[in-house]
């Protein structure tokens, strides 16, 4: 038993605050962007000190989690190029889904659908800080026509519904799959874990290993 | 009769009806109605209405037009256009039009604002914002079709006309209607504004304005600030008073179908989650994985 | 940190619980919608006629307090009388700012010289005012005063100081400085009547 | 108003704000209304809505008022008598005249002086070296009756009517369009529309300013248009007569007042250095009706002249001093501000008082007054606000370059309260007194103009007291009975100009019936005595304030005639009346030329007079005694032909501005401009000519602020915040200008910078053959205030007035500009 206890390390210690410095900054931003969006989330604006202060620190908060992913997307870039492998795997979501997936193509460092996550968000996030600029009050707004304003305010609507909904996906897989939130917490995988999900990562960090 | 109720019939970002009981024949829609043929563009309007609500704007600059200050403000509610043409050769006009919150009867502001309470549309059709409420993002001037609202640059609130609510609250007219010497401005029922913009119209037609008419888009429902133009064929001669002003397609969107949709569809991408998971459990790797191991 | 159901439970209730806690304990007070209090309600209304010029429109001025004896008025709003047969409740842009003009930062607060050569204003009392003006006057007018012309005839005329009335003023103010102008045997005596 | 009265016989606006409403034709020439006078131009709108009355707008700019008109032609400034006897030529050339009206209501049928003449451009009698005229051909041919001789048909060759046709035969078209700029056929489609008034039941009225007085031939500009309203026969009616809209809120009240150099209250006039005789002095001042059975009103001067002596002067007037008429000064010349300021300017004068006025940003050519000012020994300056004149001595940069230094003037600021804080009465342009109240103390330690007018006078009349002096008898004589001497109450100065019983008046009739008790007021000027039983400061204030209190504080607004009358708000001089010459609205027969507006009629039921207004008659002079409806005028008509009512002819003359653009007077080149216009030598010599200052320079006010005063309120500060000046879209083209763009505009005075405003609403006019383009030049800017700094657009203007007013002529002058 004392395999299941090995661990492999998946993230370093700088990857790990980096990603959940974005994650926190996220969620503010998700808070306080949804309760200026819908009324029905309005209340969300007492987190933040009343809707003035909302209103303030979304923008700057927005500011601050793009720099940081930005840090993050460098350091992911990489391992995040879509193979033949991953479009072969993603043949067989339907089963991996299901929980009845087995003899799937080895997997990288990520699956295609956490690759997916990381291209979306290399989108989403700068479309967001754009548009958010050209809607930021009393800055940058006065700057933008009233027509540009209004084409940015629904593309950044709905640019920040795709993120949001994108990071909920992502949250529920790392709930879903056993064993992942420790890679982001503690740094490391039990090599069970990494052999069932991400094969051929962990065979290249074994054989890494071994040199 | 309750002209002067101040009844709420809608309210920004606020997704259930205001108390409604009284919304019946009882109220009636009040308008102010702009004669812009009657216009001297003496401006007793702007300066009854800085006195009025004890708002100063900054002493400008002179920018080279009559038109001061050259836009509105959070300070300036209302300020003159002036605009010189010859709709016929050799036939100057000095067009003078007095601009400001229309008032309209589906406003666009209130529409884009997600404060809830912080605009307020009354039944006598008064579009009010409610500063207190107000946190500043500027939403309302994305919505607005007229280019009118302002954020102040001292407290980033949202000011604009209030069709001095507070007098017609209490039964009286607002107050650049009490001074506008000519009578360019008459403020009463819409019904009545309507009939008297009739009678105007008649007579600038008979001076020779055969163009002459009612600005009531309907675009927006009509609006609460009407105008009598003699060239109503053509309100882009009035300093760009818009055509047919309407909510921007961007607008209705982001604030139409946007919200409902994107919202429940959060709440469905998290449904999704929540009941996949109660079907199929955890994904868990092999305990043969485990035992596979190599030492 | 794994998750199991029961775990995922506590995580969505808890999330649940804290969301409607904000909804309860940390809801904004959702204050009705309220228009500006009307500011005249028990203001003292004064009727007056606007200065500017001769149309002669009916305004009404709006003070702080109810004129008791402890209460100091102040002028807070003006606007058009409505009675007046000839504005009828109607100002003109200099007629609507009539408050500024009574505030102005320019208004003049008390009797000041400026002495001969001298780049500053100097603070006096009225007593001082009216003295040494007087005195002025006096030696002007014994100095220069003309009984009689060249030709010996009755004359009595001071020329060498000159008075510019007040179109502004009111009538009573008008007839009393005229009465004293030419008490005083000036003739260089004018008004805007001319300009 | 130097002008109507000498046509009329009374210098005031003839009907009232309200009464415009009635009218069918407006023409705003002369003045730009809407901008100057926004809530009586309301009266317009109000014609035009309900009326179906048309606008006309005649200005050098398309103004705010010709934003709502419905023909507007444009004219080059200065030259409105031009227009206007050309508009007399083409009446009487397509006889559109109301010839009933002008037969039996003007001096058309009078026969004039055989002696009199016109040719090249000047009148019979003219001294060259004194730039005056010898008047006496001015004149009417009289019979052994003393009365003047007339003849019905019109047909002598000598009435006044076909003098008139004569003198404005020159006056086509062509000449018109040549000497003004408007284009010819605009010309004629404003005389057509004007002619059709000339229907009796029809009228125009005219709304006029100080763009008729500002010129060096102000008051024949306003004469010509009376003309034209007396061949339309539009006086006297409502809806039509001469509206005169005077500038400040009671400039009329002291004009009614004779706050002027040469005049007592009332109209009455101040004797000259030979006039010594008091009785003579009466006697030229009693005019005896020149028709049979005349009215002639001033035959009453004695009555009021006295009751005035008797209300300054109290028991020292007797008639054995002839009421104190020594104590009066007399005089050599007029001393007018213009005068004034050429003496102080020579360093004649020693002391000079300013009481709520600005003369540094008033009068003409700002270097000579500030000039003027720096060599008095004393100023004292009177006002609510920190004005220029208070601080002429004080260096602002380029808008006042002095050297405080060099000024050895002692200058005194007394602060005065406003109109809020403060009770009394103001005269309305429409001759309406209405007392307004206080509302709040005054600020720190003002006071009142008529408190700080009796601490002047107490301090000096102790000093004379104390230790006498020169001629010190009216000083110490003057009457003073009000309870706080320091501070004569509004109450007591109203009822004493409106005048009281000194003893018992009794019937002349019946000696031993009392009409009024001695102390009580008048009823009105009917009951003024020159025996000295009565006294009143203002005639014709009298009834303002009677036994039944103060009438000037009167508010029922009723309206029951629908014309706008309200006979029961306030009060009006004369006696009440809101139309004056009210008579002329009805036929000789005493029947309404428009029975739809009928002011007042004669009821042969009850013999008299009656109507909506107080008829401006004797109540029982019916209509076949010919009564005429000018009761002021010994004629008991109105003068076409002025006599020697005016300084520069009987009848206007089209004379060129000082600085004109065209160098010459089409009409007579040898006299180019007005011959007896009030210039002093020094000042001839800083006119400008086109050569080097081609553009016409004309000033103006702009709705937004009053005079010099809104400077300091801030919200008309915010509306209108820095100084500009308004040019052509031409004349910007061909200098280089855009809108927006600092200019610098240079007359030969002097300089001033502000912000261009380039516009199509000042067109490029062609008079005499040659381009002409004006230069707008609105005048609130100065040093003091919260508008941007400026500079006093007076800077500019010519030291040049009218030959009556000596109002200066600050419309027409000559300019130059560049991008600065």
């Amino acid at each position: 038993m004392l395999n299941k206890t090995r661990l492999v390390a998946r993230y370093t210690a700088g990857e790990r605050m980096n990603h959940w410095f974005v994650a926190m900054t996220f969620i503010l931003l998700a808070l306080s962007g949804l309760a200026l969006f819908h009324p029905f989330f309005f209340f969300l604006t007492n987190l933040f000190g009343g809707g003035p202060w909302t209103r303030i620190l979304h923008p700057f908060i927005g500011v601050v989690m793009f720099v940081s992913f930005l840090s993050l997307v460098v350091k992911f870039w990489s391992n995040n190029f879509i193979t033949r492998a991953d479009l072969e795997w993603q043949k067989h979501l339907g089963e991996i889904l299901a929980n009845t997936a087995t003899d799937l193509p080895e997997v990288g460092k990520y699956n295609i659908g956490q690759k997916y996550l990381f291209w979306a968000l290399v989108v989403i996030i700068p479309t967001l800080v754009l548009t958010g600029f050209v809607i930021w009050r009393p800055y940058f707004a006065a700057f933008f026509p009233i027509p540009v304003i209004r084409v940015a305010v629904l593309v950044h609507s709905v640019a920040a519904f795709i993120a949001i909904s994108a990071i909920i996906v992502h949250i529920y897989a790392a709930i879903w799959t056993s064993g992942s939130i420790r890679a982001m917490t503690r740094g490391t995988v039990s090599a069970a874990w990494a052999k069932h999900h991400h094969a051929a990562w962990y065979k290249k960090v074994t054989e890494e290993n071994k040199l | 009769m309750a002209l002067q109720t101040l009844d709420i019939q809608r309210r920004s970002a606020t997704t259930t009806p205001s108390p409604d009981v009284r919304q019946n024949l009882q109220t009636i829609e009040v308008a102010k109605l702009i004669d812009v043929s009657k216009c001297i563009g003496c401006k007793a309007c702007q300066s009854a209405c800085m006195e009025w609500n004890d708002v100063r704007d900054e002493i400008g600059v002179n920018v080279g037009v009559y038109d001061n200050p050259p836009d509105l403000t959070a300070d300036s509610w209302t300020v003159m256009r002036f605009s010189e043409v010859e709709v016929e050769k050799d036939k100057l006009e000095w067009l003078i039009r007095k601009d400001g919150c229309m008032h309209c009867a589906d406003p666009g502001c209130l529409k884009a604002c997600p404060s809830p309470g912080a605009i307020i549309q009354y039944s006598n059709g008064i579009v009010d914002f409610q500063e207190e409420h107000c946190i500043g993002c500027g939403y309302c001037i994305a919505g607005c079709p007229f280019n009118v609202p302002r954020i102040s640059k001292k407290d980033n609130k949202a000011y604009k006309c209030t069709l001095c609510s507070d007098r017609v609250g209490v039964g009286m007219e607002p107050a650049c209607v009490k001074s506008c010497p000519t009578g360019a401005l008459v403020f009463g029922s819409k019904e009545d504004m309507i009939g008297h913009a009739t009678g105007r119209i008649v007579d600038l037609k008979e001076r020779g304005y055969a163009n002459a008419g009612l600005y009531d888009p309907q675009g927006v429902g009509g609006t609460h600030v009407m105008y009598v133009l003699q060239h109503a064929d053509q309100p882009e001669l009035y300093h760009g008073l818009p055509k047919n002003p309407s909510i921007s397609v961007m607008v209705s969107l982001w604030k139409g179908v946007t919200k409902p949709l994107m919202s429940l569809g959060l709440g469905f991408v998290a449904l999704a989650g929540f009941f996949h998971f109660i079907k199929v459990g955890p994904s868990k790797e092999d305990e043969s994985e485990h035992e596979s191991e190599p030492h | 940190m794994q998750v199991t159901r029961r775990q995922f439970f506590k995580l969505c209730g808890a999330g649940l619980g804290s969301s409607s806690l904000a909804m309860l304990g940390f809801s904004a007070t959702e204050a009705l919608a309220e228009i500006r209090s009307f500011k005249l309600e028990r203001a003292t209304e004064t009727r007056n006629t606007c200065p500017y010029c001769s149309v002669g429109c009916g305004i009404l001025m709006y003070s702080l307090g109810d004129k008791a004896k402890n209460a100091k008025s102040t002028i807070i709003h003006i606007e058009g009388d409505p009675d007046h047969p000839v504005n009828r409740g109607t100002l003109c842009p200099k007629g609507a700012g009539l408050l500024d003009f009574v505030h102005s930062a320019s208004r003049l607060q008390y009797p000041e010289v400026r002495e001969a050569g001298t780049d500053e204003w100097k603070r006096i009392s009225w007593d001082e005012a009216f003295t040494r003006i007087a005195t002025h006057m006096k030696n002007d007018r014994d100095q220069n005063f003309i009984a009689k012309n060249a030709d010996g005839l009755t004359v009595n005329r001071w020329l060498s100081t000159g008075f510019l009335a007040a179109s502004a003023s009111s009538n009573e103010s008008g007839y009393l400085t005229h009465k004293i102008v030419r008490s005083w045997g000036m003739l260089a005596f004018d008004n805007q009547a001319r300009v | 108003m130097a002008s109507l009265a000498p046509t009329f016989g009374r210098g005031a606006m003839t009907n009232h704000w309200v009464d415009i409403k009635n009218a069918n034709l407006i023409v705003v020439m002369g003045g730009n209304a809407a901008e100057a006078h926004p809530c009586g131009f309301k009266w317009v709108t109000e014609a035009k809505a309900h009326n179906k009355a048309r606008l006309i707008v005649v200005d050098p700019r398309f103004t705010r008022s010709a934003a709502v008109a419905d023909y507007y032609a444009p004219i080059r400034s200065g030259s409105d008598i031009a227009f206007l006897g050309g508009m007399i030529n083409y009446l009487i050339t397509h006889d559109k005249i109301q010839h009933e009206y002008v037969k039996n209501y003007s001096d058309a049928t009078f026969l004039v002086n055989g002696d009199y003449d016109f040719g090249d451009g000047l009148f019979s009698g003219y001294d060259k070296d004194k730039r005056s005229y010898d008047k006496s051909s001015w004149s009417y041919q009289k019979g052994a009756d003393g009365y003047v001789l007339v003849d019905n048909t019109l047909q002598h060759p000598r009435c006044v009517f076909n003098l008139m046709k004569q003198h404005y035969s020159r006056y086509t078209p062509e000449m018109v369009s040549r000497i003004t700029g408007t284009p010819e056929e605009q010309f004629l489609h404003i005389c057509e529309m004007v002619a059709e008034t000339a229907a009796p039941n029809r009228t125009t009225t005219f709304l006029y300013a100080l763009g008729w007085t500002q010129h060096s031939i102000g008051s024949q500009n306003i004469r010509t248009m009376a003309m034209v309203q007396i061949l339309l026969g539009n006086m006297g009616m409502a809806g039509g007569g001469v509206n005169a809209l005077r500038g400040h809120s009671n400039i009329q009240g002291l004009t009614d007042l004779g706050l002027l150099s040469n005049m007592l209250p009332g109209y009455m006039t101040l004797a000259g250095d030979k006039e010594q005789d008091f009785t003579a002095y009466l006697a030229s001042r009693t005019l005896k009706p020149l028709r049979p059975g005349q009215m002639s009103y001033w035959q009453n001067y004695p009555k009021f002249h006295v009751s005035l002596m008797k209300s300054w002067y109290g028991d020292a007037a007797t008639k054995d001093n002839n009421w104190c008429f020594d104590w009066l000064p007399k005089l050599d010349k007029i001393y007018d501000v213009l005068q004034v300021f050429e003496l102080m300017h020579q360093g004649k004068m020693n002391g000079y008082f300013a009481q709520g006025f600005n003369p540094l940003a008033s009068f003409p050519n700002k270097a000579k007054i500030g000039g003027a000012l720096a060599k008095l020994k004393y100023l004292v300056v009177i006002d609510p606000l920190a004005t220029e004149t208070s601080e002429f001595w004080k260096n602002f940069g380029e808008f006042n370059d002095v050297d405080p230094n060099k000024i050895q003037t002692e200058v005194f600021r007394l602060p005065s309260t406003c109109f809020a804080e403060e009770d009394g009465s103001l005269v309305s342009s429409s001759r309406v007194l209405q007392w307004h109240y206080k509302g709040a103390d005054a600020p720190g330690e003002a006071r009142g103009d008529a408190e700080i007018m009796a601490g002047l006078f107490l301090r000096l009349q102790g000093m004379y007291k104390k230790d006498g002096g020169t001629f010190p008898d009216p000083i110490l004589n003057l009457t003073w009975p009000y309870i706080i001497p320091h501070s004569p109450s509004s109450e007591e100065l109203a009822k004493e100009f409106n005048g009281k019983a000194v003893t018992d008046l009794t019937d002349p009739k019946d000696p031993t019936k009392v009409l009024v008790k001695m102390g009580e007021q008048l009823a009105g000027f009917a009951q003024l005595r020159d025996d000295g039983s009565t006294s009143s400061g203002c005639w014709i204030f009298s009834g303002a304030w009677t036994q039944a209190g103060n009438l000037m504080a009167r508010r029922d607004n009723a309206d029951p005639s629908g014309l706008g009358n309200t006979p029961n708000w306030a009060f009006a001089w004369p006696a009440n009346r809101r139309i004056i010459y009210n008579r002329a609205s009805c036929d000789a027969a005493g029947k309404p030329w428009d029975p739809t507006r009928t002011v007042i009629s004669w009821s042969s039921r009850q013999n008299k007079w009656v109507g909506m207004d107080v008829p401006d008659m004797r109540l029982d002079a019916a209509p076949d005694e010919n009564v005429g409806p000018f009761i002021m005028n010994p004629e008991g008509v109105a003068r076409l032909f002025a006599v020697d009512k005016m300084a520069e002819g009987p009848f206007p003359e089209h004379y060129e501005p000082f600085e004109t653009p065209i160098g010459t007077n089409p009409l007579h080149p040898n006299v180019i401009s007005n011959p007896a216009a009030r210039v002093f030598k020094s000042d001839m010599e800083a006119f400008g000519t086109a050569r080097d200052f081609p553009y016409v320079g004309t000033t103006y006010r702009l709705t937004e602020h009053f005079h010099f005063w809104t400077k300091h309120a801030r919200i008309n500060a915010i509306l209108q915040p820095q100084q500009f000046v308004e040019i052509g879209e031409d004349l910007a083209k061909s200098k280089g200008i855009k809108g927006g763009d600092w200019v610098k505009v240079m007359s030969n005075r002097g300089y001033i910078k502000a912000v261009a405003v380039v516009t199509k609403r000042l067109k490029t006019l062609t008079v005499n053959g040659q381009p002409v383009y004006t230069v707008g030049i609105p005048i609130h800017w100065g040093f003091k205030g919260l508008t941007k700094n400026g500079f006093l657009a007076n800077t500019l203007t010519p030291y040049v007035g009218d030959a009556n007013t000596q109002t200066p002529e600050f419309k027409s002058f000559l300019v130059n500009i560049e991008k600065a």
